[in-house]
């Protein structure tokens, strides 16, 4: 059964080459419901896998499926072959099923695109790409996942590439990437020549049995390090997925929020042995990375007024939890919060993408404000998801983030305390944009028709802009796109059973389900910190996680409803400490003048130097022609000469010397 | 002791060995005789007459080719000439020389006054003093044969009387000429004085014994200084080659490729034989002289031809920047002289020879053409769109400047790769690697005529070009030859190797 | 004249791939001008037939066999010990069949405009050439088929070109030729060296390098003299500039076949007349071609990323990618040599597509400045589609053929040159940077006045282009079968250097449970590859 | 000493006088005919000098063919083309070309001399190969004699060529005499074209 | 007979000719005149062949100078021929007239 993991990737694989061959010939909305079965077509066969493994004994749950031997070379044998086990099953189970429910979505969103088919194309490559990331048996096929999602996000964000701010998007969501990919690169040079193989099992195996040198650990760690900030972009390389909100909302939703950007996470898991023999400051780095993201994230996503944006720099918050959980030992934690945030950040990139629907692509929060009256499912839902991030029990992000907390405090206090002040702030920003979105009066009437609006404005389709302005009234989304809505609602306010605590008197039966389950892979790099003062106190942490979320909430509240504190958006939140802009400065003058030197080097200098030769020659050459003057007496001249050094070098150097 | 005169008894003379001489010499009475008694000759016959006189001269070699393979070498008349395949070979370039540029010459001369038997006739004479260079074996018999060469050249470069060019041309080279071959007959008196004889065999006899270290030792140095003048000059080898670009370009057409292929030959030939053959036992003096002389020829050679706008004098040039890679064989040969094995040097220069004289005459065949339809202009403009106007002319001339830049598959490329193998087979690597780079700067001349014919388009009011039946047939042969050495050399190889084997 | 000797099958195949092209070439060369609708068909004639027999090459090749095969030895010139001696192995087999296709593909797929008889002629002339220094064993026979190719390319450059096709075609001949002109010197000194082994003269590739045993130092001295003439072709920085000229002036065609298959000449030279004639001398030097190559892939992309003129970007880009190649070349591991060959492959493909589709847009915009360009892929998606999977494949996106070769060659080049690699990995970064946004601006974007009605890919040029697409994707997910026949080969290969010097190739393997084991293979091999590199 | 070699002296150097000074007329009058006269002078004196090297015949041809022949072509051709008017020896168009000379000529001089002075003792031991010249036999034919049998002897093949290189001379004479029909305009393009 | 003079002085003497020729040949304008200097050169010749002849007791020298006549007739009647062809077209060229064709 489990044998069948192939068929996860299989599907939308399957789907991918129909509507590349037939795309057009579906066309709308056919090509869509064909690409969302195929996807939940996976997930059904991820779900028996589920409960195959589910029924084997804990200890081989590990299937490994070789497909055929990718690139063999001598010693470097790579196949390509998965690996099902709790951990890429659990990724496989909400990849395809959240990206389902966001194709479902999509067929609704994107109707009356004229690319609408290529759309679904492009979908289903990615999901195919990430259920290979997932499921990798070894570095090289994740790799292969790895620069497959990258290059669909690059292609699903310059999807409205006539917009010139979304083909820049694009284009630098993948470079920016490829930074990061050379460091995963580099680590699989390094894993190769240290233990000869790619595959998980033998790297992860020789760092068990310390094969592995703590050097080469550390180096492999950090190396994919590079990657995973690249990818789950945290800093330094975060900078694109703001960029990337370019592209259409369920792209967003789906890649930038619920699936790709856990890939470095889900890598940096996948080899927790390696992170746990190397050295001790390796994951201490990681999880500082993490928590300095989180932190710097939520400050920007407080001066955010675009919809999106803030939904993006809240991910790269939280994708920081993540990370800090990874560092500080506590994957299942991290794995939790990426499940339950995959939930809940999918839900309310969707419910953004509902208002912006209804809103006729405006995304500009200062225009909106009261659509709970117009869009209600859509806020209801939302109003979970925002309940859900802020940490409030008992919805999914509570539990996952308190974990998170607790493994952070048990590590090191200033990692907990930056965790909280993120936690604050989160709860702060979230409550923000729900206020600005669907309470308060309606500001889209009154701004209607003028035009401070601000940069998405540029973005909008004329023909949308003539119908945002003038006389109407947001409305709500057909139910192709609600339910998906209502469903993930369900999971954000329910997710956390996944891995209830063993609190409030919760029966073991149910609590730590999936650090159960996910054990066999993460045994060897969880941290046991059972013996710390932080696990003995949980009920204080939970006290201080829920005052956080509170206070955050009831601080945004005075603020934007009762407006009773001036709200306080300093420009360097605004413009994200305009690290954007300094990176971007230095990319456009020093970096491009350092280039263009190289390129008049090359035409002045080298290329210079060849044609001067040919120019030496032939200007000597002109030169010594007017030696030859016509006049017969000057070359017997020359001749004589000539006669004089001959006879000089036979009758004095050869004769007389 | 005095010698009784009843008892005198003449050398012996080998008749048959020297029948392709006496063929040419006959032949040349007789084209004289019959031309002056009987009025002018039908279309083209003083030219067939010509060839075929040059052919038979050429199979009777070949046969005493055979001879000399199976009796072996020797001396003929009294030491005078020397009978040996490399005399043969020689004298076999040169007859095919001599054929090629006879059939040039016809239309060349068709309508001048000139179209009568003396043209021919010198062509004859001059090839006679060729062989004569060739195959002397005493350096009086070898001066004279050099002197009828040159003046019959002479002539001819002056032969058409109403150009002014070729008078200003015939001047030129007579009086450097006469300059360069007075140096060389005092280089002979000073051998002579050094060795007590004229007679290249007795002089590498009487020098093996070793002349005493001091005396004569100037002496011949002195002189052979100045017989590397005289050849020096006839080779074309910088500084002595100045008369070459304008005596090229001034002179006749079809004359200049007789200069430049049997000209060069006889005189290359000739260097053989003085230097290598003759003063083995002062090739250490010499050879460094050589070395230099082949270095500034090709990089003078080669760069001054890059620069010019006439393509015979491009031509001139190059065939300069060729004597210089010619030089490296003889540099090469100048490491074994007067060994019993003398090594890769003179194969390597014999086989260039012959190559580069059915290149050269093929080359200024197609400039005759050429210039025949615009009106005497040999400048690169004449070439232009050349490929449009007459495709397969174009396509010869092309075939001959790509093996004249050494393009593989034609006989260019083997005869510079015969040079470089016996220059490296000595370890002479600097001079070898000189002259590959040099044939780059020299590649880039022959590009420009190349791109001119190809690329450029016809200069408005060309009128088509028509080929001649003649000068056709000499192009075609020399393509044919170019193109079938290029791919199957190994017989003209093996016939070069023999050459080695020379009466000493 | 040629005293055949019997080789090992019947048909003279190899032989057969040299001639039918150039007998084409002379056929279409005499075809009379009153039948203008021959010459095509004779070309594609011959030019499918030599695809065909190539085919069939592959598919009879033995893939377990190390040494050459198919080989026919005939004596030649005699006197000079010269051997007409062809061969094929697993470096050079797929070369050939990429020769073999690139060619019919080329003729049917681009209109030269004019002259096409003589424009068929010299291509398919090229064709022979190339195939001869491909499946020649002989020094001499080599040497005049690298250097025959020259007057064909020369021809098209400046026949067929652009603007400034005279100046690059011209360019083009004399930098290559200078770099023969001290090929030619080695290879005679090699030959009367080695002679001096032999004790007879021959210029036998095979009997040379089994047969000579050059002292170190003339080793090196003679490798050098090759080298030169491939650093030239290859192009490795700084002797690179013909290339951004030849291959922006020459005509589509032109720039196709260079990309495809002219510029592994020299690779494949440093291969078969480097690494296998002169191990030690390669191996000795190794720190400078390692630097060369690192130089040629970050310069060259970088000097890509500036470029104005679409063509020349690409041709830049063949600088950096041929690096990668030279790269792997010279760290000495199955991985990275066997990479090596399989990119040449690769690039040939990619970049060779490339090629075709800038000449597609040069067709119908008739301008390679990307400044004028904007805005394709909105009014012909499909051709933005085609550019984008090749300019994919050329960035190395895994799954597509370029990151199968490149990856292979980092990872065997980390074994033995282990920061070489790291900085030549940047270059994989750099490779997206300046091809993204080229795509950008020519693709994204609205299109303007000049662009809106850019045409949609053709029928005819798809199916031109599919071959390539079909070949980037099946060498990206299965290249084992290529792999499988290249490896012997490279063994065989490195064995012979390893003989030669004191070079191991280092095996990473860790068995579980032995302790310590991994410290050697993981750290300390490496770290040896770095003494040498620096040293 | 004795007077014959006192004459010996007298003779050599009155011969000396006459070449050189000869040589030097040659060379340095404006006047083409004093400049051939000079060239006579020079002529006996080497003529002179060949009597008493005991070289008679030679001496005898130098005067009949040279002085007698050669010169008087050239005063005839001097005659014919009117080309008497002396040309100014002051001036010199081509600026380096004197310094050139001089250096040339010098260089020539002190090296051949050198070279001559420094074979001087070696040329004396030097014992003469082939047939000597009886010069000093008192019958005055045996050099003419001795001459004869080496021009039929080993020379007689030399000796044939100079018949050869006569045919030259005749042809060569008939090709650049003959006379060419006037072109009307003869412009250099015109000159040109006649080399088609 | 010659013993009191000495070849090497009548060596010098030609030696100083034959440069006196040469020099002649690169200063004088007149052809007529520059060939006399070629003569002056070739009799330079002679006159050593001739001494070393003697000084050999060889008669070979003598022979040589011989045939030296003959070529030095031969080439004077070409040379003049020459000469004359081109003088009859221009009158009064010297040797510098004669410079079309260079570079």
């Amino acid at each position: 059964m489990a044998d069948l993991v192939w068929l996860i990737p299989a599907f939308p694989l399957a789907g991918f080459l129909l509507i590349l061959l037939f795309g057009r010939r579906l066309g709308d909305p056919v090509a869509g419901y064909l690409a969302t079965t195929m996807v939940f077509a996976s997930f059904v066969s991820a779900v028996l896998v589920y409960f195959d493994l589910q029924s084997m004994p804990t200890e081989d749950r590990e299937t490994v499926v070789t497909l055929f031997s990718w690139v063999p070379v001598g010693t470097f044998q790579v196949d390509l072959a998965f690996l099902a086990d709790p951990l890429s099953i659990t990724m496989c189970l909400f990849v395809t099923g959240i990206g389902g429910l966001i194709h479902m979505f999509a067929v609704g969103y994107m109707h009356g695109d004229a690319k609408f088919s290529k759309f679904f194309l492009y979908l289903n490559l990615f999901v195919f790409s990430m259920t290979l990331l997932v499921l990798g048996e070894n570095l090289l096929v994740t790799f292969l996942g790895w620069e497959g999602v990258g290059t669909c996000s690059y292609l699903l964000i310059a999807f409205w590439h006539t917009r010139e701010s979304a083909a820049t998007a694009g284009k630098k969501a993948f470079v920016t990437n490829r930074v990061g990919d050379w460091g995963v690169m580099l680590a699989m040079f390094l894993a190769f020549s240290a233990v000869g193989s790619l595959s998980y099992s033998v790297l992860n195996e020789s760092a068990e049995t310390g094969e592995l040198a703590a050097s080469t650990a550390s180096a492999i760690a950090l190396l994919l390090l590079i990657g995973a900030t690249g990818k789950s972009a945290q800093l330094p390389l975060y900078l694109w997925l703001p960029d990337a909100m370019e592209g259409p909302t369920p792209v967003s939703a789906l890649i930038h929020a619920a699936t790709m950007v856990t890939g470095g996470v889900f890598l940096l898991t996948r080899i927790n042995p390696v992170i746990a023999v190397s050295y001790d400051w390796v994951p201490t780095t990681i999880a500082w990375i993490g928590a300095i993201t989180a932190l710097f994230a939520a400050t920007i996503a407080l001066a955010q007024n675009d919809i999106k944006k803030v939904l993006a720099y809240s991910t790269v918050s939280q994708i920081g939890y993540m990370m800090l959980a990874v560092g500080t030992g506590g994957y299942v934690a991290a794995i939790f919060h990426m499940v339950t945030h995959a939930a809940f950040k999918a839900l309310m990139f969707l419910g953004a993408g509902s208002v912006i629907h209804g809103m006729h692509e405006e995304q500009d929060m200062r225009k909106m404000g009261a659509l709970r009256k117009f869009m209600p499912i859509t806020a209801g839902t939302f109003i979970i998801g925002w309940l859900a991030i802020a940490g409030v029990p008992p919805f999914s992000g509570f539990w996952s983030k308190d974990e998170i907390l607790l493994f952070a405090l048990a590590d090191s206090t200033p990692l907990y305390v930056l965790g909280i002040i993120t936690a604050i702030l989160t709860a702060f920003y979230m409550t923000r944009q729900v206020i600005m979105v669907f309470f308060g009066e309606a500001r889209w009437t009154s701004l209607a028709n003028d035009d401070e609006a601000p940069e998405v404005a540029d973005g909008e389709e004329p023909a949308e802009t003539h119908n945002a302005h003038g006389e109407f009234k947001p409305h709500e989304s057909p139910p192709i796109m609600w339910i998906p809505l209502v469903v993930l609602a369900g999971l954000a306010a329910v997710g956390g059973l996944l891995n209830l605590p063993k609190l409030f008197g919760i029966p073991n039966g149910i609590s730590y389900e999936l650090e159960h389950w996910l054990e066999p892979v993460i045994e060897f790099g969880e941290a046991d910190i059972s013996a710390t003062w932080a696990y003995d106190n949980k009920y204080v942490l939970v006290a201080i996680a829920v005052a956080a979320a509170l206070s955050g909430i009831a601080l945004a509240w005075l603020v934007y409803q009762k407006k009773r504190i001036k709200p306080w958006e300093p420009s360097v939140f605004a413009n994200g400490w305009y690290y954007d802009a300094a990176v971007s400065w230095f990319m456009g003058k020093p970096g491009r003048e350092g280039f263009q030197l190289v390129t008049d080097f090359d035409a002045k200098i080298v290329d210079g130097a060849v044609n001067g030769v040919g120019v030496a020659v032939t200007a000597t050459a002109t030169e010594a022609r007017k030696g030859q003057t016509g006049y017969v007496r000057q070359y017997a001249g020359i001749i004589g000469i000539g006669v004089v050094l001959l006879l000089g070098w036979f009758v004095v150097i050869r004769g007389l010397l | 002791m005095l010698q009784q005169l009843d008892t005198f008894v003449g050398p012996e003379i080998g008749w048959f060995a020297l029948s392709p001489m006496l063929t040419l010499l006959g032949g040349t009475l007789v084209l004289m005789l019959l031309g002056a008694l009987t009025p002018k000759w039908p279309k083209g016959l003083y030219a067939l007459a010509t060839a075929t006189i040059a052919g038979a001269a050429g199979v009777l070699a070949m046969v005493q080719w055979d001879d000399i393979t199976d009796n072996g070498t020797t001396t003929l008349v009294g030491g005078a000439i020397a009978y040996d395949t490399l005399s043969m070979f020689l004298t076999i370039t040169i007859c095919i020389g001599v054929i090629l540029v006879a059939l040039v010459s016809d239309e060349y001369l068709r309508g001048t006054p000139n179209d009568g038997p003396e043209v021919y006739a010198l062509y004859l004479v001059a090839a006679i003093g060729g062989i004569v260079m060739a195959s002397a074996n005493d350096l009086i018999v070898l001066f004279l044969g050099l002197e009828t060469l040159s003046l019959a050249l002479y002539v001819l470069a002056a032969s058409n009387r109403r150009s002014s060019e070729s008078a200003e041309s015939g001047i030129k080279y007579f009086v450097l000429g006469g300059f360069a071959s007075a140096f060389f007959l005092y280089g002979i008196a000073l051998v002579y004085g050094a060795t007590g004889t004229t007679n290249i065999s007795e002089m590498v006899s009487a020098l093996r014994g070793g002349v005493d270290p001091f005396g004569n030792e100037a002496l011949a140095l002195a002189g052979i200084a100045l017989l590397i003048v005289g050849l020096g000059f006839k080779v074309a080898a910088v500084p002595f080659h100045v008369w070459t670009p304008d005596v090229y370009q001034g002179a006749p057409t079809p004359v200049t490729s007789f200069m430049a292929s049997v000209g060069k030959a006889a005189a290359f030939a000739a260097m053989l034989r003085v230097l290598v053959i003759g003063l083995p036992f002062y090739r250490d003096d010499w050879r460094p002289i050589i070395w230099g002389l082949a270095l500034v020829t090709l990089v003078v050679g080669s760069s001054l031809a890059i620069v010019q706008s006439n393509v015979k004098r491009m031509l001139a040039y190059s065939s300069i920047s060729h004597a210089g890679f010619i030089l490296v064989g003889v540099e090469a040969a100048a490491h074994g002289a007067g060994e019993a094995d003398p090594g890769p040097g003179m194969p390597a220069v014999v086989l260039y020879l012959i190559l580069y004289a059915v290149l050269v005459i093929g080359s200024f065949a197609i400039v005759t053409v050429v210039a025949r339809n615009s009106g005497g202009d040999t400048s690169l403009d004449a070439f232009k769109g050349l490929a449009r106007r007459r495709p397969m002319l174009a396509l010869a001339f092309t075939v001959f400047l790509l093996a004249q830049a050494g393009v593989p598959f034609t006989s260019g490329f083997i005869a510079k790769f015969g040079v470089i193998q016996a220059a490296v087979e000595v370890d002479s690597y600097a001079i070898a690697i000189i002259a590959m780079v040099v044939a780059v700067i020299a590649a880039f001349m022959y590009l420009r005529i190349m791109v001119t014919m190809w690329t450029a388009d016809p200069a408005d009011g060309a009128q088509p070009i028509v080929v001649p039946v003649s000068i056709g047939v000499a192009i075609v042969a020399a393509v044919a030859f170019t193109l079938v050495v290029g791919v199957v050399p190994g017989w003209l190889i093996d016939a070069a190797d023999t050459v080695t084997a020379y009466a000493r | 004249m040629l005293a055949a000797e019997t080789g090992p099958i019947a048909f003279p195949i190899l032989t057969a791939l040299i001639l039918v092209p150039a007998i084409g070439s002379l056929l279409v060369a005499l075809l009379p001008k009153s039948r203008p609708e021959l010459p095509k068909l004779v070309a594609l004639l011959a030019s499918v037939g030599t695809l065909a027999m190539s085919i069939w090459l592959m598919a009879s090749f033995d893939t377990g066999d190390s040494g050459f095969q198919f080989v026919s030895k005939h004596t030649w010139i005699e006197a000079w010990g010269i051997s007409w001696h062809l061969g094929v192995d697993g470096i050079s087999l797929f070369l050939i069949v990429l020769t073999g296709l690139l060619f019919p593909l080329v003729i049917v797929g681009i209109d030269p405009h004019h002259d096409e008889k003589p424009y068929l002629a010299w291509l398919l002339l090229l064709q022979a050439g190339v195939m001869g220094s491909f499946l020649s064993l002989d020094l001499f026979v080599f040497f005049i088929f690298f250097e025959i190719v020259l007057v064909p390319m020369y021809f098209l450059i400046a026949g067929w070109g652009y603007e400034k096709r005279v100046y690059a075609a011209t360019k083009f001949f004399l930098f290559t030729m200078l770099g023969s002109a001290f090929m030619l010197v080695g290879l005679i000194a090699t030959v009367a060296i080695a002679s001096k082994d032999l004790g007879y003269t021959t210029f036998d590739l095979v009997e040379i390098a089994e047969g000579a045993d050059f002292a170190a130092s003339t080793g090196r001295w003679l490798f050098f003299a090759f080298a030169i003439a491939f650093a030239v072709k290859v192009p490795l920085v700084p002797v690179h500039t013909w290339l951004p000229d030849a291959h922006t002036q020459a005509p589509t065609a032109g720039s196709v076949v260079l990309a495809g298959v002219m510029l592994k000449l020299g690779t494949y030279g440093l291969l078969r007349f480097g690494l296998y004639l002169f191990p030690e001398a390669s191996f000795w030097s190794r720190p400078l071609w390692l630097t060369l190559a690192v130089v040629g892939i970050i310069y060259g992309a970088i000097a890509a990323t500036m470029q104005t003129d679409l063509k020349r970007l690409v041709a830049y880009s063949s600088v950096a990618h041929m690096g990668f190649i030279v790269l792997g070349t010279f760290a000495f591991t199955t991985q990275s040599l066997a990479g090596g060959v399989l990119q040449m492959i690769n690039h040939g493909v990619s970049t060779g597509a490339l090629f075709l589709l800038v000449g597609m847009i040069y067709e119908r915009r008739h301008t390679r400045s990307i400044a004028e360009l904007n805005g394709i892929q909105k009014v012909a998606p499909i051709f933005a589609a085609g550019f984008m999977v090749v300019m994919l494949s050329s960035i190395g996106v895994p799954g597509l053929n370029g990151f199968v070769g490149e990856f292979l060659i980092l990872t065997g080049s980390f074994l033995t040159a282990r920061w070489w690699t790291v900085v030549a990995a940047l270059g994989v970064i750099l490779a997206a940077l300046y091809l993204l946004w080229a795509y950008q601006r020519v693709f994204h974007g609205e299109p303007d006045e000049d662009n809106k009605d850019f045409p949609e890919l053709k029928v005819k040029e798809g199916l031109v282009l599919l071959p390539f697409l079909g070949l980037i994707v099946f060498m990206g997910i299965y290249p084992k079968p290529v792999l499988d026949r290249i490896e012997p080969a490279i063994d065989a290969l490195i064995t012979r250097v390893e003989e030669y010097t004191d070079f191991v190739e280092p095996e990473p393997t860790v068995e579980i449970g032995e302790h310590g084991g991994t410290e050697e293979h993981g750290d300390e091999e490496p770290a040896e590859g770095d003494e040498e590199g620096d040293g | 000493m004795s007077d014959t070699t006192f004459l010996e002296y007298v003779v050599f150097f009155s011969a000396a006088i006459m070449i050189l000074g000869g040589a030097v007329g040659v060379i340095a009058l404006k006047n083409p005919v004093h400049a051939a006269l000079g060239l006579v002078l020079t002529l006996f004196g080497v003529a002179v000098q060949f009597v008493a090297m005991e070289a008679h015949f030679l001496a005898a041809v130098q005067v009949i063919v040279y002085a007698g022949a050669i010169v008087v072509l050239f005063l005839f051709v001097i005659m014919l083309l009117g080309v008497d008017e002396s040309i100014d020896l002051s001036i010199e168009p081509i600026p380096i070309q004197r310094p050139l000379a001089a250096v040339m000529g010098i260089g020539l001089l002190g090296l051949l001399a050198a070279a001559i002075v420094r074979a001087e003792d070696a040329v004396l031991i030097n014992p003469g190969n082939g047939i000597d010249t009886a010069g000093e036999t008192g019958n005055g034919d045996a050099n003419i004699q001795q001459l004869a049998a080496n021009l039929y002897g080993d020379h007689v093949f030399a000796f044939q060529l100079t018949s050869v290189l006569l045919i030259v001379a005749v042809a060569g004479t008939v090709l650049l005499t003959r006379k060419w029909p006037r072109r009307a305009a003869s412009s250099d393009t015109d000159d040109r074209s006649s080399d088609a | 007979m010659i013993a009191a003079v000495g070849t090497t002085s009548y060596l010098l003497l030609a030696a100083a000719l034959f440069a006196i020729g040469a020099f002649g040949l690169l200063v004088r304008r007149n052809p007529l005149i520059m060939f006399m200097c070629i003569e002056l050169m070739l009799n330079a010749a002679n006159l050593t062949f001739v001494a070393l002849a003697t000084q050999l007791d060889d008669i070979n020298g003598q022979t040589a100078v011989f045939f030296v006549m003959v070529v030095a007739a031969a080439e004077v009647v070409v040379g003049l021929g020459i000469l004359v062809s081109i003088l009859r077209r221009r009158p009064g060229a010297t040797a510098d007239d004669l410079a079309e064709l260079k570079g």
